[in-house]
């Protein structure tokens, strides 16, 4: 009852955030018809710095962490990931209406990982002085990865059996470095090499870390714009589809949760980085999934996948999921 | 100078599979291509022009231009494109006749 | 793969009015249209590319494209964007002859 | 006397500040035929970060304003909104060699609001130290959209009467719908909202007022580059245009101060607002305008008043008029 | 509306030398011309589009069309530029036969 | 033995200087085929920023200097750019394969500045606290544009007597104007003139100051990457190319060090200044000088000269060269 109370009071605080409506201002305008425009060669930028920024700050710290305690939460990663897919294409493959190479490539996105959504998750707890492990976010790959590989693998396999066409196999390092060149892993890990290997701490005080809220702001207004303008592209597919975006991001979240928390007993994994773990696995991919998916099952129709995530999955994500969680663990941890 | 029948063979297609298309153009034997950035709506969803913030920068279309002074070959360019890509992913193709001023460019 | 006889329409305009043309392409029938970023003379005044900073954004060209496999679907088009638009704004439209692969997408 | 010296003084001054110093630079490098460009994506976001911060500001304040100081203001913009509108559409009717179309348009330009010349007068403001109503900026809205209306239903008006097509009217709620759409209209209103209901008050001090006048020197810096672009336009119309763009702005201007003389006897409007006020009389809208007109009075040549504004009203508008009504204020303010 | 048959020539060469071409059109007498950023490849080096960051930002291709209505007047043009430039400078040229609604503009 | 061993401990330092690591990051990731882009736009403004930022600072500072100090080293740096010039004509004319106007195009690029590099070496000549005069930016023109029309003007001397045509004469002021008009040239110009007539303190400390350095890094990682990605262009040409471009830098570097080293004998050139007067001649121009040189010389294959410049002179200029003069510094100046 208290949590809930709390959930709720939250979530109106969480409204009134600069993170939030932005995401809000951004559906709105779009609503109403606006002509602004976020030039997509600033877009591209923004993400650039936010992921860069993530990066260097993971880099920095992960000179001084202790490995071993990464280990666990990088495994429970791997096994999130894999679950989600696993979890979502068996969903898909009983709903009715629902093409096969679209039920695996929205699970595989659901799968993976949404670097707006984290950078806002991160933003929220620097707020609210939650402290948390600054490696938390170099998790991201190890979730994104194993989701997207898996779904594009089921999808093959099984458009294999139901094709003559039995010679073609998955090229799973295709995927994998499909995937860590996409702009965004790129930029992340680039920063993460920088952040461990140069000594970017001056840069990284003077420019990065003063832009990145200031971006933010900026990168959930573009989100917030999208989510509205491509509700008419999920209007088209089957309704199943945001059914699965609503509460996806939320059990996928709980789930982490759950597993941040047996991290949480067994090494010592702080309340704050669960919290994040827990944003990681409700989280969509916005920027590196598509294409990915894209390409690695051309049969499924990106408006089914793309229309899901963005108009439903990633703000449920950024406006529930977060708070909800911050709210968990107060109850959980008694932060 | 003295201007030549040649033909244009014109692909709109997805930026993600630029690469692919590029590929076979070049397999072909086609001595150069010209990218455009481009926008448009066909069957499939409208595809906005690379200017407004696209979350999914890779989805909006690109126009590629490809002259050759053999017909056969810009047929087979169109054939194989359409076989390969256009089952799965949004395009068009179609050919236009020109004339060029320095036929042995092409 | 057989090629088939089709029209292409071009209407090179201002930014401004392109919601305008688009919706006079889909009344008319047209299953699809491409659109390009453009800058250009004509007898009005220049207007710049979309690259350089404009302080009026809306005042550089577009160019558009529609393949149609109907002339008389291509002629209307032409005729009903010149008509209501081409006394006021500025903007030119031509028409090509060109060979499609598929032509029922058109 | 001392009237005159002291502006003159401030007009000296002012041509030492960065903020004319980028204007008058745009001019003389564009002169001087140099090919240095700042990108069209970079600009947009630049206007979008300029208003944006304008907005914020103005909605924070407005949480704890008195509404009713905010009446008079607000009613005095909409008329000298329609006063400039009606004495540029009368007097263009006079002069000899005008289209009438671009008479109206003219008048409807110069009767809106530019918010490039805004944003350079709050900063010289804050320079001086002289404060004024966080909501002042507010006002924008209430001058521009009357002012586009009136010069829209006026042209139509007068083409009506010289055609035979009797049945088109003018549709004045989708003027004020574009109006709102614009993007610079669109970002303002969206930063009051975002500045009245979320709390972004960290991110506007850490990201958007740092940037607020940097950006600006970029802004003013384009701003000069086009005016001297444009001339060659304005040189190809009658130099009516150039000349009513030259003391256009000065007389809006001082009318708009006196009305405000009048708030600030009345409802004590502070001096640095009728200042601000004056300077949005002034002004002529640079970004939203245009394409409204060019919508709404498509029979007049942009070339007239887009020439005129740019490379004549604008320049005026920030050189000469803010500073003039700084000193005036000295004067009758004895700030 | 009438359709008359005009012509189309198209310039595709490196964003350096654009004044110089459009210069070459304007003092043939055409009446407009149109530029659209471009990429691509062709004998000598691959040109990006504009959109990637490109340390020499002049490098990059531009589509230059021009409308007329007389083939002489296309011809003088497409030798002009060919006998200027493309000695030294990347660029192709060619001319396609279109149909246009209002001939004297062109 | 000191010297080397110093040199050497910087070398280690500089690659883990965030300047160094973003260079390197992406000469990394291109190899990798990332598809991380900074956008065009992006990256143009970024340009603008920091030579408006370097223009600014030496306008402001110009203001009280005394410029019979800046005599000597002006004119040291025309005489830099000028023997360079010939050096590199005269070795391209004995080198075997090399076509003649290429030769000439690639030792004009050698003489010419690189903006990049010279920001480079500014940032970490700050993070060393080594004092520099501020104007010495301010002979970026006197290298680079003697350097330009040298390489030109031989480049059509040669042609000329190996052609027919004898009518053309070179239009030397014509390629002053081309290269003061350039993209680099007019930002530095234009920031140098407000620096010195405006009074753009405050808007340089709070926002090209604190942009500098970040924008920096992300000039570097396009640098970096375009390094990686014209390495292919430059395996196409001579690999006398590859070799002058390694070795150039340090050569052109040391002259120039010496001559600085007279200057500070002479009339008490900073030491500071002398490394960064050092720095100016080992870079390559890579913004404005191929253009100016495609459009002077256009019988060079931009291939040869930019391959060269770009994918071995900058890094070479920027990783070695700048640790190396800062080590000689030490010695020769006890700094
Ligand atoms: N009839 C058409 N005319 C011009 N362009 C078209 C047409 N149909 C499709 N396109 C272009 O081709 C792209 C892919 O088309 P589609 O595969 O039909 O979705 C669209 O985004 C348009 O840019
Ligand atoms: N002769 C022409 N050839 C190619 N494009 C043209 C021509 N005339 C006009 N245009 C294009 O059409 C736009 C509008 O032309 P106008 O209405 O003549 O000002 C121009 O900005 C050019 O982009
Ligand atoms: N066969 C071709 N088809 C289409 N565009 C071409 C062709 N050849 C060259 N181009 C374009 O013309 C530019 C210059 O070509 P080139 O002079 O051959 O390097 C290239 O960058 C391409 O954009
Ligand atoms: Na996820
Ligand atoms: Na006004
Ligand atoms: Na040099």
């Amino acid at each position: 009852m208290e949590f809930l109370l709390d959930f709720l009071a939250r979530l109106v605080t969480q409204f009134q955030t600069p993170t939030l409506g932005f995401l809000i201002g951004g559906m709105v305008i779009a609503a109403l018809g606006s002509n602004l425009k976020i030039p997509n060669a600033v877009y591209q930028f923004i993400v650039f710095v936010l992921l860069m920024r993530i990066g260097l700050h993971g880099g920095i710290e992960i000179r001084e962490a202790d490995f071993t305690a990464m280990l666990l939460p990088a495994l429970f990663s791997v096994v999130v990931g894999v679950v989600i897919v696993l979890l979502g294409s068996f969903l898909f493959s009983f709903l009715p209406g629902i093409n096969r190479a679209d039920g695996y490539a929205t699970a595989g996105l659901f799968g993976a990982v949404s670097a707006s959504t984290l950078a806002a998750a991160m933003v929220l707890l620097e707020e609210e002085s939650i402290v948390f492990e600054a490696w938390v976010p170099a998790l991201y790959p190890f979730m994104d990865i194993p989701a997207l590989i898996l779904a594009i693998v089921l999808a093959n396999m099984h458009q294999h059996k139901h094709s003559e066409d039995k010679h073609s196999k998955v090229d799973v390092w295709g995927i994998v470095k499909e995937s860590l060149r996409g702009s965004a892993l790129s930029a992340l890990l680039l920063g993460l090499a920088l952040g461990l290997l140069a000594r970017p701490d001056s840069v990284l005080e003077s420019f990065y870390d003063p832009l990145f809220r200031g971006f933010l702001t900026v990168l959930l207004l573009v989100m917030g714009m999208e989510a509205y303008e491509r509700l008419s592209e999920l209007r088209r597919v089957a309704h199943w589809y945001a059914i699965y975006a609503f509460f996806g991001p939320i059990v996928h979240g709980l789930m982490a949760f759950g597993l941040g928390y047996v991290a949480h007993v067994l090494v010592g994994f702080s309340p704050g980085g669960v919290i994040l773990f827990a944003v990681i696995a409700a989280s969509n991919s916005d920027i590196s999934g598509p294409p990915t998916l894209r390409a690695g099952i051309p049969k499924a129709s990106p408006s089914a996948y793309i229309g899901a995530s963005t108009s439903v999955g990633t703000p449920v994500s950024i406006a529930v999921c977060i708070p909800l969680f911050i709210a968990l663990a107060e109850v959980v941890f008694d932060v | 100078m003295q201007l030549h029948p040649a033909e244009k063979v014109v692909v709109i297609t997805e930026k993600l599979i630029v690469k692919g298309v590029v590929e076979i153009i070049e397999a072909a034997g086609a001595k150069g291509y010209t990218i455009i950035a481009a926008g448009g709506k066909g069957s499939h969803a409208f595809r906005a022009t690379s200017e407004r913030a696209a979350v999914v920068d890779d989805f909006s279309d690109v126009k590629i231009e490809v002259v050759v002074n053999d017909k056969s070959m810009a047929e087979a360019i169109m054939t194989k494109i359409t076989e390969t890509y256009f089952t799965d992913y949004s395009g068009i193709t179609y050919i236009e006749y020109i004339e060029v001023l320095r036929p042995s460019k092409f």
